[in-house]
Parts: C-alpha cells; structure tokens; sequence
C-alpha cells in the first residue's frame, strides 16, 4: 500500500487516539456516514474565526473583505479539486440541500409558470413526464424526487438492480424516453459500494433532452473525480465525508444550467435589485446562496481539499482498492456471512454491508461496538434498497484513509466473536 | 460495563424462543411500528377476553433487544386489566430512561428486568421501547386507552 | 453599565486583539452583519471534532451515540434559551433557511394539494388570498414570501413606515383581513433598529386565522426573549449573530404548526417509512432536519448559549441601551448627520443608521474603516427601507457585548474626519 | 498604506465635479447596472457620431468611487473609436485586478490610473468597474459590440 502512510495519517486525527467502550482503542469504520477531521481542517476553521471573521460579501471594512476573499478562495480551491471553475460551486450546508436544490428547480418552475413567471421549459414538468432514479438511490436522491413528482403530477421511475448490487442497465431502454425530463443518479452506491457508469447514463439521459443530476456524495471523497468527465448537469456532494467540517454541503453545475434554474432558498446576498412588488436575482453561484454563508466550514472544507490533494487522489483510491479487495476476500469466505453488493472489487468502493446469518445487523455492530469497532448499522437511508435484497438491514464497514488491513482483520475477528456470542454455528 | 450486561441470558433465550408469537384471530386494535432507524418492525394487537383481560398478538423482524422485547411483553401483560398493563409499561419506560442507574423492581417487571443494562445505550433504548410503544398505540385504536392519558413521549 | 465588563469580554474574543489598516487596533461595530465567536464556543467545536465527531442520529456505535447526545443536548439548550421544548427547535443553517422553511410550506401545500395529497388548509393558497409583511424586512423576510405569491397567485402586502421608523399601526385595520393567510414580521429591524410589538400584530392575525411567523434574527441575541410570549406559530434567527459558529440556524414552532407543515428538505433522517412508490415522515423536529446535521455548529450554539446566559440577558440589554442612547444623544447632535430610523432609545435596538451630508455612506464606512473602525454600509438587505427612506444606503454601526462607549466616540470622530477629508462643511 | 492612495485628489476632483454627466439626446445603446451590495447605480449611454467616435451619456448615484469612475471614463472614451475604447476599458480592467502592483500607463489611462489604489481594495473595486461594466453592456445593446468579444468576467 505504497503512498498512503496509515499510521502517520492517524497521527493528524485527535479523535482515533481515543479509546471507546472500556478502554479499546477506537476502529473506526463508518466514513461513508461521516469521516474524521485531520488538525489542518480544525486549525483553518479555528484561525478564521480568530483572524478574520466577518460576514462575507457583505460588508467593506477589511475584516468583510478578509472574509469574502477566504470565502471566494475556499470555492475556487474546491472547483479546482474536481476540476470546475468558481463560478460552477454552490455552497449548500450538505448534499442533501445540494440535491434538494435540483429537485426544487422543477417544481418550483411548474408553479412559477402557471402564474405567468417565465421559466426555462427543460424545468416545467407536468403527468406524463417522468423522473428516473436507480433502486440504490439514498434517501436524499430518491425522496426529494419523490416531492417533485407528487407536487407537478410527474412520475417517478426507477432502474432495477442485478442480484449483484449492479444496475441493470439493459432496463434503460425502456426506461430513458422522450418523457424522461431529470436524471438522478447515484455515482457510488453508500450500501452497496458499486460505482455506476453514470457517464454512460449521463449521456443518455442528454439524448433525449433531460437533466441529468449525479449524487457523487461517495465518489468524490474517495477516488479522484473530474466532474467534468462525469458529464453531468449538477453534481452534489457533502464536505463531511471528505474530512471537512459539518454544514457544508457542494453543488457544481454548468453555467448553462445554473442560469437556466430559478433560485431555491431566497433572500439577502442572491439579488440584483430588490422592490417591495418584487426582485431580480444575481448571476450564479451567488443565486443559490441565501443569507449569512458557512464562511469558516467553507475554509475548512478547503483545509480538507488540501489534505487530500496532498495524499493524492490517485493514492486514496488505490489505498482503498486494496482494502476492499482485501475485505471481499476475507468476508467472502466468512461462514455465515453474505456481501450485500458486488462480491469484486471492480467498478467498486470501499464501502461493504454484509449480514451474518441468524444475528440481526443490530447485534452484530453491537458487539463490533463493544470491541471498540464503529461500523454503521440499519439500512444506510437506503431502505428501498434494502427491501431489494431482502435484507431487514446490513452491517456496514466504510474504511477511509486512517484505515488499513488490521481493522479488517479486526471486523472478521469481531464476526467470528458475534457468531461465538449469539451461539450461531459458523 | 460489559457486553453480557446488555445481552442478558433472559434477553437471548426470549429472542431464541420468543413466547406466544403470533397474531390474534380477533384484534380490537392493531398497531404496527417502526424503527426508522434501523427498520426494526413489530405489528403489535390487542383485544380483551370476556374477564376483561388483555389479549396480546405479535409479530416482528428486528434484533435481539427489539424482538426479545416483544417476547417479554407478552409474558408480562397479556391477561391482565389495562390499566395494569400500563403500569407496567410505566415502569418499563421508566427503566429505559434510567440510563442504566435504576434498581428495577422485579416483581412488577418479571423478566423485562434483565433490560436495565439497555438503559446504558441509548440507540438500543428505542430498539426495547419498540413493541412497548406499539402496544400503547394498539390500546388507544381498539379504544382501549384514551390518547391523553396514554402521553408519555 | 453595571453588570458587563467589556475589558473582561474581549479577553474572551481573540479577533479583537488584531489590528488592521496599518496597525489600527480593531473596534468591531457590526455585529448586526455577524458577531465575533468567544474561545468558549470555538473550543466546544473542537473539542466536539476531536472526541465525538460521528453523524448523529445515524449510528449505534459509542461515538454516534455521543454525537446524537451532544446534538439533542444543544437543543434542548437553544431551547431552553428562549423558553421552548427541544421539540419545538428545529435547526437550519440560517435564519434564512428557517423562513423559507416556513414559506415554503405554504407553496409547497398548495402545490401537493393541487395533485390530491391532503394538506393543511391553512397553508393552501390562491388568487385573493394575501400575506402581510412589514416595509423593514430584511431580504429574507420578503423575498420568499414574494416567490410564494408568485408561486400560487397570492397577494402580498406590506406595513408602511413612519417617518420616525415605527410601523403605521393604523395601517393595520386595512391590511389584515379575512384573506390574510400568513403575518410574518421582524421583531428588531436590522436596518432602522426599531423593536415591534409583534405580540399585538401575532394576536390580529391569528384573529383572522392567519400563521405568524417572527424574524427574530436582531432580537434574541441582544435581548431576553421568551418565544412563546411573542404568541407567534413561528420565530426563525441566526446562530453567527449571537456569537455561535456560522452554518447554524434555528426555527422556533408551536407542536401544532410543525405538525401541520409538511417537510421542506427531504432525504435521510427525516422519514418514517421509505419505499420507491412513496414515504412518510418523521414528527417534528426531525421532518424538517435531512441530511447530516450541523453537529458541531450546534453544540458551538450552545456554548455561545452558556456564554450570554452568564452574562444575563437583561445585562446584556441594559449594556446596549446604555450605548443606544449615547449614541443616539452624540450622533443626534453631530451637524450634517441623518439617523435614519427612531431617534428616542425605547422600544429600539443598538443597529444605528445613519448618512452623512455630502458623503457618500460607503465613502463615509472606508474612512471608518481606514482608523480601525468596522462598521456596515449599504442596504444592509432592507433596500425597500432605503428607497422608503429616500436614501440610497447607510452607514451602520451594530454594538454588542464587547464594546463599550469609547467605541461610540471614535465613531463620531471617524465621522469629523470623513468630514474633514471631504471637505464637508459640519 | 494610506486613505489617500485610495481617495487621491483627481478622484475626488471627478466626483465633485462630473465631466460630461448627462444623457443623450438619441442613444443607440443603454444599460443600467446596480451594484447589489451598496446600491450605487450608473446609467450608461452610448451612440455614434458622425465620424465613428463613441458618444457618452450617464447619469448615477452612488460613493465617491463609482461616480468618478464614471466622470473619468467619460473623459477617456468619449470620441473614440469603439476598438480604441475597449482597449482602454480592458487596461482599467486590468489595473483593477492588479491588487495594487500595476505601474498603470498614463498614456493609456490618462486620469484613471488615480484608480490605482482602488485596487487595494477588494470591495471598492466593483465600485470603479461599475460604470466600465455598463459601457460594456451599453456598446453590446447598441449593436457597437458583440457578447463574444466583450467577455472579461
Ligand atoms: C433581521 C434579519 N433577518 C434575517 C437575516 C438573515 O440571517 P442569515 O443571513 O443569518 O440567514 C438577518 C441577517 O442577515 C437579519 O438581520
Ligand atoms: C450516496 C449519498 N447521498 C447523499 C447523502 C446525503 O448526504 P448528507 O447527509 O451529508 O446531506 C449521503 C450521506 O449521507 C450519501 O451517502
């Protein structure tokens, strides 16, 4: 595992050298709900807020420009980390407002245009269009389009998976047609682990005329990602999971499509003009960013880009490939155990849910628990995704850069420990 | 604390062997609840018998603390009054929110006191309050219970 | 000013030991922008990162169990702030969120009802129907309530202003009608500084069966406020304005309107049930909380919390009063200066506009700023106040806890010199 | 750096004193552009004469910056050719985003390289481009220029 230092990246991580449950030393596990945050994220955060806080873009006093230039700095930085420019970057306060914001676009866009406010067409939907989503979608790209649809009398279709964890992508024929208005995808499974072929479906979704929406939420912090290349309208993602602070939250479009969407949360900082009978708005990113921002968790989300861009990408990914492969084998051959998801580390990410037979999900992060392991249990907000594979609930690993083959080894050690337990023969 | 502390023998052998599962042929009231969770089911009915005592009929999916917690309510209320029952659900939410500190009175509460060591982990407390809140709701749409006196949040 | 003691305070602020502009040392007037964070809330973050960062609500391992605590912990304590159960807090990540949360409901039930889903009537709305906000609101007081009367063909209509700042109560008899579905109003103008009796316009809407909702951004930080007695459905305010992180908002509702909204963002952690063909929600406050929350940002609120009630509100107050009404006597007097809002210290805030004569206000904030001088100038995101005013903007000064009447006097020299420099007759 | 490196005299002697304000009697183009966080405001027009030379009108509100900036563009551009115009604009674009390094050519920008230390400034420079933007959109409105040669965001 050349490149990835395990235990001098740890040594940058105050919270793993705690100890949890009696004194074990703390594995954690459970990255792709939220990962850890290394002293550079903490200390930019902190030292904003020492040296120049002030309201960013709102003021003239050298605090207020100090404060929109760390801003302004912070969304270039993280434009330039998937490889969009500055004004391609909406600060959300997480992936779920990123998502809710596109899903907005339209429903927003069927009500303004039937009192007389013009909209872009592509945004107005009405019975008989269709929304297409996957069957592995989170919760956070399935629900939001689920309101879209009951707000404008759209439907809302889904791609099928394989028994493999894999879009059946042969489905698409008939599921891509010229009612096909939005395309939201998930670029890496958080339960499953796969990595969809989301260009591909980008594409198609583009040939007839849709939107096409990805929720790289567990793809950007993990591989290297040219949301470019994605071809994709938007594409959102949380801050959270790549080492940044909570509450902040990214959505990248193209300035095609962010001049064309009508703004979502409204208020101070988004207009041009403002009238009592009425307001025009300002050119994007600005449009989408309402109210005070995150100034300090935008600088600290660029803390987190500068981490991993000295990691590299590359090296992340591969760190990860490893590990997986590693994990698959292991689990693979556990007795008892069943790998909810691709069972090969190809098109794959290092998120792996599992079940062991006769201990419900629960019980088994339970003891991993008590052994000092933090691994995430229940249905990932991925529940349809669950009934799918008939599975009450997994357990979950989601191994990031501070992991490394020992904590795998300390799962299989874990399940052995919970077949033991709840006297399950393995 | 240990894990044999939350994972009691009584706790394992009702998830084992879960006591008079199953649905009534007659249910007066039926409520059927979730952990959003963790997708934890039980579909909780009730209904009385000519005495006046509580029928009790039950189905679920879930873990140990969730199912084993099912079981044990079975046990300690069907038969009795509601209003009896409920002083036991009472005593059992009451455990739950001890935070491990309580010193449960086993003759009110029978088996369900081997759940004390739940109270210490607090994502697990929702996972034994499950079938326990499902009753209450049950009680209330068979008219067995009236919403009011049936708070406890 | 018994009770503060500013020296004490700022010991408190890192930011205010810097200086800027060659060496000046900083007097921050614009707190009504955003305040300045005290190390008490900067080390709860931290040290919330550094032992118990995991996503909260979402685990069952030690860490998530500690995250999920410290964040229903730090609402109860926002709660407890303003007199409410942690049931009634929802967290945002600004106020602006939190009004559009609440205006949303309305374009969003009339949108769902239109397509049969079964909605609060109360939130339906349609042409006839009007809602009534105040000629002082900031931005996000107005422009989501202007985007939901284009959204449903509702009306919209405002209070006008006295030429002292106040609102024309008399105004009131004629705007308030049976076709009044929604009152939302700022308790303390950011811009003119005037307090409103919100209690007595909450009390006639809900005569004629209207929602009121409460900007309460300008008042809790700088007040004791009990929401309940502001007999509103619904108060929405800023965590950065009350010296908590940015990224962290809160809405205040009663049970029963926050029952009766439907959800705005959806995603994880908000739902009861999920399946591709429809969900159902979770009860308040998490329906309106989706995603990963803002943990951090939330037990930083509860420090800035712990911070004020120390101090005492009413201290707090009463130390803002005493430097409204020195300011108000010195600014009053000063040739060639205009304050643009009342100029008697009751029922009014320490936010102090002004312009000067002959200078332009960000011309007169840049002169300000060049001795150290932080102060706002603009529209301060109330441009229909200015344009009410027949001024293109102001300059404004925002106290807070850490300054005391030295701070007002460099003001009023700041202005001599900008009249000197420009060579303004005063 | 001082107050008066921002605020240098031609700057205040323009503000004070307006070159050229005033609309057209006949203007081919107009734009009328805001700045959103302060609300100054500039109306720019632009027409032809006979010879090809840009004609000027304006007329704003707004501080000391953005109105001189106005004044002094008036000043520059007036009787060019819109090629020779632009090139002008594009070097007052330029020293804007100098941060204060640029060794402005006098030449080029006569009384506008007084702007020097608006540069310094971040928040004041939007103020100076104010009046430059509108030209801009003014020339792209009347035809004088199209979008794609006039792109400088
Ligand atoms: C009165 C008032 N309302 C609303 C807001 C909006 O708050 P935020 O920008 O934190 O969302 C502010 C401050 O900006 C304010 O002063
Ligand atoms: C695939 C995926 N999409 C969306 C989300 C939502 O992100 P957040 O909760 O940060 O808004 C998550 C994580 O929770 C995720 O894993």
């Amino acid at each position: 595992m050349a490149g990835i230092e395990v235990a001098r990246i740890k040594a940058d991580f105050p919270i793993l050298g705690r100890t949890v449950r009696d004194n074990k030393p703390l594995i954690y596990l459970d990255s792709g709900a939220t990962s850890q945050k290394p002293v550079e994220v903490l200390d930019a955060e902190r030292a904003f807020y020492e040296t120049s806080n002030a309201a960013a873009h709102r003021g003239a006093h050298q605090l207020a420009e100090e404060a929109t230039g760390a801003y302004e700095s912070a969304r270039a930085r993280v434009g330039e980390f998937v490889g969009a420019a500055s004004e391609n970057i909406v600060f959300t306060k997480n992936a779920t407002e990123s998502l809710n914001l596109a899903a907005y676009a339209f429903s927003n866009s069927t009500a303004l245009a039937r009192w007389g406010t013009r909209v872009d067409p592509r945004f107005q939907l009405k019975p008989g269009d269709s929304v297409l989503v996957t069957q592995m979608e989170h919760h956070a790209n399935l629900i939001p389009w689920q309101e879209v649809c009951a707000k404008t009398g759209a439907t809302l279709r889904w791609i099928p998976l394989t028994d493999d964890g894999r879009l059946e992508m042969s489905a698409l024929e008939e599921l891509i047609d010229s009612s096909t208005k939005v395309v939201s995808v998930v670029h890496q499974s958080n339960i499953l682990g796969t990595i969809n072929p989301v260009a591909e479906i980008m594409a198609r979704a583009h040939a007839v005329g849709a939107v096409g929406v990805v929720d790289a939420c567990q793809s950007i912090p993990h591989m290297p990602v040219d949301v470019r290349a994605l071809g994709a309208d938007l594409v959102a993602w949380s801050g959270h999971k790549m080492l940044g602070p909570t509450g902040i939250g990214v959505l990248y479009g193209t300035g095609e499509i962010l001049n064309a969407m009508p703004p979502f949360l409204t208020g101070g900082s988004m207009i041009a003009t403002v009238e009592m009978e009425g307001s025009t708005y300002a050119p994007p990113p600005q449009k989408f960013e309402a109210g005070v921002s995150m100034v300090a968790q935008a600088v600290g989300l660029a803390a987190a880009v500068d981490y991993l861009e000295a990691l590299g990408m590359q090296q992340v990914a591969a760190h990860e490939h490893a590990l997986t492969e590693y994990a698959l084998l292991l689990l693979g051959h556990l007795p008892g155990v069943k790998i909810i998801g691709p069972g090969q580390a190809e098109d794959r990410g290092s998120a792996i849910s599992f079940v062991v037979e006769g201990i419900h999900p629960h019980d088994v992060g339970q003891i991993l628990d008590n052994m000092g392991i933090a691994v995430r249990v229940g249905h990932h907000c991925a529940w349809p995704t669950c009934r799918r594979f008939a599975v009450p609930a997994t357990t979950r690993i989601s191994p990031y850069i501070y992991n490394d083959l020992s904590d795998i080894d300390a799962v299989v050690e874990g399940i052995c420990e919970a077949q033991r337990f709840f006297k399950v023969a393995s | 604390m240990s894990i044999e502390s939350l994972y009691q023998d009584i706790i394992l052998d009702h998830y084992k062997n879960p006591r008079g599962r199953g649905l009534l042929a007659a249910p007066l009231g039926v409520a059927f609840h979730v952990n959003p969770t963790c997708g934890d089911e039980v579909n909780m009915q009730v209904a009385t018998a000519a005495d006046g005592g509580l029928l009790i009929g039950y189905e679920g999916t879930g873990c140990s603390i969730s199912q084993a917690s099912a079981s044990v309510l079975y046990e300690l209320v069907r038969g009795l009054p509601v209003a009896e029952a409920e002083k036991i659900r009472m005593a059992f939410l009451e455990l739950m929110h001890s935070q491990g500190h309580a010193e449960p009175d086993e003759e009110v509460l029978g088996d369900a006191i081997a759940f004390v060591g739940v109270a210490k982990y607090p994502a697990r407390i929702k996972c034994a309050l499950l079938p326990w809140m499902a009753l209450q709701d049950a009680e209330i749409k068979g008219g067995l219970m009236t919403e009011a006196n049936g708070d406890q949040k």
